[in-house]
């Protein structure tokens, strides 16, 4: 592994905090506090964590439902996103978007999507702003292993390639779509990525759950988005150790799938693989873990303090 | 005669035994959606579904509403009478080509060559802090579309009897199932009967005034009017529509000639709300008894925030219609 | 002051200068759409733009509305003022997901980080036998939806005034053009000018009755209008919307009490559509001035039938307008 | 040429009647008296009569716009068909189809669709009802190039696949889609049964010009689509020697393109190569002709004798 200790801190800390603040979002809402859908990220850290931070501050980031991580990842406050799904006049859209629904227009986050493959034509679009302003930027966009069936996909990939816009499509293949295994709605099969080759896309499958490795891939795929030959394609094998959202019955999936997975839990893995080579002391371990419990402390005291939106502001910004 | 037993069950119990017995009475009907089969559905109506049926009658499919609802399109011009589920009503904007341009169309454009048995179920509504792109009620575009039949049940005797005549229609029908109101009990005889398609409910007998009003604004309209009693003892007469289209206008403007004072709820945004047609329709057939005109309650012009505080703002309530009423009749 | 001279043209001659204007004033602006280039439009309204405006600013694109849509939706949130061409508003059924739940909502759900800078280009209306799916009027399904803006011009002038409102606007704004009024012509001043989106226009002034119209009906509006003069002299007074959303209800209503009797003239099939906003509003507003109901004069329930006797029967004309004039208010 | 007499004689008889009849609509469509858009079958006729007939007599067919070809190769009676472009009550829709929606559910004649892609989900579900009860039946679905990138044509092809259902893609590509040329809508390049591919559907490009090709490559297709392994994707290069309708001002297409492909004329090429191979004389080529003009002028007068609908039936056959 060939790995910087501060970047081997960096990893541990965002990934340790994404999955801290999805527990803490999970017990909000135990409590009623968080409503409506709410979708955790557990498990799959390694691919926000290995993805994001690679991109310049001005690349544009698209994400969907499944979107805490991704926010975080882009340095997104916790605060304000607790804030967020707490529905709080502090939260990044004061309350008006909720867990689905996260935008950043200052750090180019640019939500949040909660239609199934409706965010792969935004995405698109975004990139053909780039392209026309020749501002030299990427759009990173995520999707999940359902998205890829809906026709949007399709569209997107074949207007993304034919007019060489850069963006960089991430496949989050967690295996399953809600409750239906990927084997049963791909006719492609599970290696997505082979489809997208058929879009003269380029395109690879990468291990989701080993965040350097999603670094490479991620770094090496920018590069050749910037070269201007046009979308580059990337799947990551990864898994949700949650249910779908905190809806779900969870009885889709067998207990020894769902245990080997766990097995490759990518927090656990890359602080061991750290610790063993020496870029990470069990104090780094312990001070990040506190580091992070505070920052989630923090954020929820943040949104419990905070005031909910006045009535009055219902109707604004609805026009500009 | 012997009153043979009255169950209470839920609407999603309802809903359930309606799919159960399509399936069993009929070999060309079969079930198709989103996460319907192994997840048991994303509002657990088809539990147990796919273990008893089967997967070729119990069907998941891939996110793909357009070829969801195209394919039960066609299965239906081949034969086969499909019952799909399109997850919620948000949903259906990705099959609008093929409800509107398809399903609609199809048996008037072949001149009656073909006809489309297909039913719809969908989750409309909102008020679950889902936000946005999750909580509408599209119900009234449809209703709008000729070809298209629309019921909107609001009681579990109701979802029984207008999914069993929406499954022996031979037009294509939207049912579509409120998301709040899965979990509302009410008695179900377990003898045969179907609610027909294109008859409204009076909920409740009044003089004063009417609230017409369909699936859960339906509900709110008998909590306003009993509210309504109790403060000021006016009686409301509730008519709850339990379907869109065909619309039992008879009902509606009886009422109206009777009290002189209609008030229309729509969960709908206010502009251009299914609620308009209502209006519309009462005042031209019954203008002559008007006390004054008819009142819409909707909901507001604007997406649905997710804020608990700010979502209770847009939809309509049972105070909000209790106060429209107030306001407006001075009753 | 001297006069600047005034120009006749047609509506497909406004809106290719609208678009030209567009393209030269502001660098962002740029037009997408199916066949616009190479094809030069499919009503031959961006004839010429891609040898004077060149491929990255008049684009091709695939047939595929739902991307067409979404990545102009994109596109605007990154800095760029798309100008999209929708060939007829039938296949925005194919986008409908895109232009309800992101174009019309990002803004809101933002809080206002995001803006959609954003004209849809589309073709509307029947009455030229393309048949059920090609004769649609769906501009009042985006009239109901919040966040959108919804004009449907009817003149030259307003033609051009309000595509320059559209590509100002911050906003996403849908531009209904009828597929039967491109050779329609008027005067169009050289001077500079807008018509402001949600300002309603009275085309003819008069005390005894109101017509209600927009787009192509506005122009049967007027027709029945001279009609009536000539057959009864009585004196319609006829207001073309121009806008939908937002409505101008003050211009509405104003109308309708000084006449106390409205018609409201609308393409859309009857139920549910459009019209009944307006008649909900006037009965709202006017409802002591009106000497009877509101009167619409629809498209009828059907799926416009091939068949030019047939289809000629399902919509509104200028006799039918006169019709329903002389029949309900015995004018 | 491995070809009997009597197959030749119905080959060069159904593709002149096409022809013939499409230069008939033509003129009625000058004359006002086919209104509307009119989508012409000239150039392609070798596809739809080398492929419809192979099929089964209840067998599917669902075609597009430019369906008169179909219809026809499927054996609806042309003054039927000609009728309803007049729209007349004697039309196959009494009048209220029109053009681009023909039906004959006697002759599983499932459409004539007018939005781009839309008739591939009906196909899809069309099989799955054929899978469904049994029937051992195929559906035969015709899409153009332009269709190919609309969201629905993915959404099919992968539930075809996925489910393993008996249809035959037909694609005839006559490199435009209205004005623009394949190459600058599909990013998969010009050979787009490639992308068929990438759905686990076998897929093969025939020369669409070439009436026995076209029937040999459609009977080996059908023959592996009964097999029950799911659906088969047929890609037929051809074109269009008219405008994509008759409104269409044909300023898009190279003079010395288009003069190229009709060197091809499907018709010329083969009548001459069956007259010089002895399958049909001189005397049969012009027997036919005269059947052929018969026929097409009986369609007409059929047509221009027929009364127009009666008013009073608008409503009927909006509900069942
Ligand atoms: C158009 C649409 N259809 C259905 C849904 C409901 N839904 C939300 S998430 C989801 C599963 C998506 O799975 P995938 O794309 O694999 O992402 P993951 O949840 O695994 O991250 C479904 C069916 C939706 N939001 N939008
Ligand atoms: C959804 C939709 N978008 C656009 C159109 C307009 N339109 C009709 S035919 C056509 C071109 C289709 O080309 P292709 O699929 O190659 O078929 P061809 O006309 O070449 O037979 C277009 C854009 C339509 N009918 N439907
Ligand atoms: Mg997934
Ligand atoms: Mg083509």
């Amino acid at each position: 592994m060939n790995l910087q200790r501060p970047q081997a801190i960096e990893f541990y800390r965002q990934m340790l905090l994404i999955r801290r603040f999805e527990e803490a979002s999970s017990r909000l809402y135990m409590q009623g506090k968080i409503r409506g859908f709410l979708h955790l990220y557990i498990g799959q850290e390694a691919v926000a964590v290995g993805a994001i931070p690679a991109l310049n501050a001005d690349d544009y980031v698209v994400s969907h439902y499944r979107d805490h991580g991704h926010a975080l990842a882009r340095g997104m406050d916790p605060k304000v996103i607790m804030a967020e799904l707490c529905g709080k006049v502090t939260g990044s859209s004061g309350g008006k978007g909720g867990s689905m629904h996260l935008f950043d227009s200052s750090r180019n986050f640019m939500g949040g999507y909660g239609i199934v493959g409706g965010q792969l034509p935004i995405a698109v679009g975004l990139a053909l702003a780039v392209k026309y302003l020749e501002q030299g930027r990427v759009v990173m966009c995520f999707f999940g292993d359902g998205a890829v069936n809906q026709g949007e996909f399709h569209e997107s990939l074949n207007l993304a390639s034919l007019w060489k816009l850069p963006v960089l499509f991430f496949l989050e293949n967690n295996l399953y779509g809600m409750g239906t295994h990927v084997d049963r709605t791909h006719a492609g099969g599970r290696d997505i990525y082979l489809t997208a080759e058929s879009y003269k896309v380029p395109a690879a499958q990468i291990d989701g759950m080993d965040v350097v490795g999603v670094r490479e891939a991620t770094t090496e795929a920018l590069a050749r988005v910037r070269d201007g030959g046009g979308p580059v394609f990337l799947e990551a094998m990864t898994y949700r150790f949650r249910g779908h959202s905190l809806a779900d019955p969870e009885e889709y999936r067998d207990e020894s799938e769902v245990t080997a997975w766990r097995g490759r839990d990518p927090i656990e893995w890359f602080g061991e693989l750290a610790v063993e080579g020496g870029l990470l002391s069990d104090a780094d371990v312990e001070e990040i873990a506190e580091e992070v419990a505070a920052s989630v402390r923090e954020s929820i005291q943040f949104a419990e303090n905070s005031a909910e939106p006045r009535l009055d502001t219902v109707y604004e910004n609805l026009y500009g | 005669m012997m009153e043979r037993p009255v169950a209470e069950i839920t609407i999603r119990e309802a809903v359930a035994r309606g799919l159960r017995e399509a399936l069993d009475r009929d070999d060309r009907v079969f079930l198709m959606g989103e996460d319907i089969g192994r997840y048991e559905g994303s509002y657990a109506v088809t539990r147990g579904f796919l273990a008893d049926y089967g997967p070729d009658r119990v069907r998941d499919t891939p996110i793909a509403e357009s070829v969801i609802v195209g394919s039960a399109i066609g299965a239906a011009m081949g034969g086969l009478r499909p019952v799909v589920e399109v997850m919620t009503i948000n949903f259906m904007l990705l099959a609008m080509d093929q409800v509107v341009n398809h399903a609609a169309k199809l048996r008037y454009m072949s001149n009656g060559q073909f006809s489309i048995p297909l039913t719809i179920r969908t989750v409309t509504g909102g008020g679950g802090q889902l936000g946005a792109t999750h909580s509408q009620s599209l119900e009234g575009w449809f209703a709008s579309v000729p070809g298209l039949k629309v019921v909107a049940p609001s009681t579990p005797y109701d979802a029984l009897g207008l999914l069993r005549s929406a499954v022996a229609d031979d037009n294509p029908v939207i049912y579509a199932e409120h998301a709040l109101l899965y979990g509302v009990r009410g008695e179900v005889p377990d003898d045969w009967y179907d609610v027909p398609i294109g008859s409204a409910a009076v909920r409740r007998a009044g003089k004063d005034v009417t609230i017409v009003a369909s699936s859960r604004m339906a509900r709110f309209a008998e909590e306003a009017a009993a509210a309504l009693m109790e403060k000021s003892g006016h009686e409301a007469e509730v008519i709850d529509l339990r379907t869109l289209r065909p619309l039992d206008t008879g009902t509606i403007v009886e009422s109206a000639r009777k009290t002189g004072r209609v008030v229309v709820v729509d969960e709908a945004w206010r502009t251009g709300g299914f609620a308009g047609e209502i209006v519309s329709t009462v005042q031209e057939e019954a203008f002559d008894d008007l006390d004054g005109p008819v009142v819409r309650v909707s909901g507001a012009n604007l997406p649905a925030p997710y804020s608990r505080k700010l979502e209770a703002a847009v939809y309509p309530s049972p105070e909000r219609i209790l106060q429209a009423i107030e306001r407006n009749f001075g009753l």
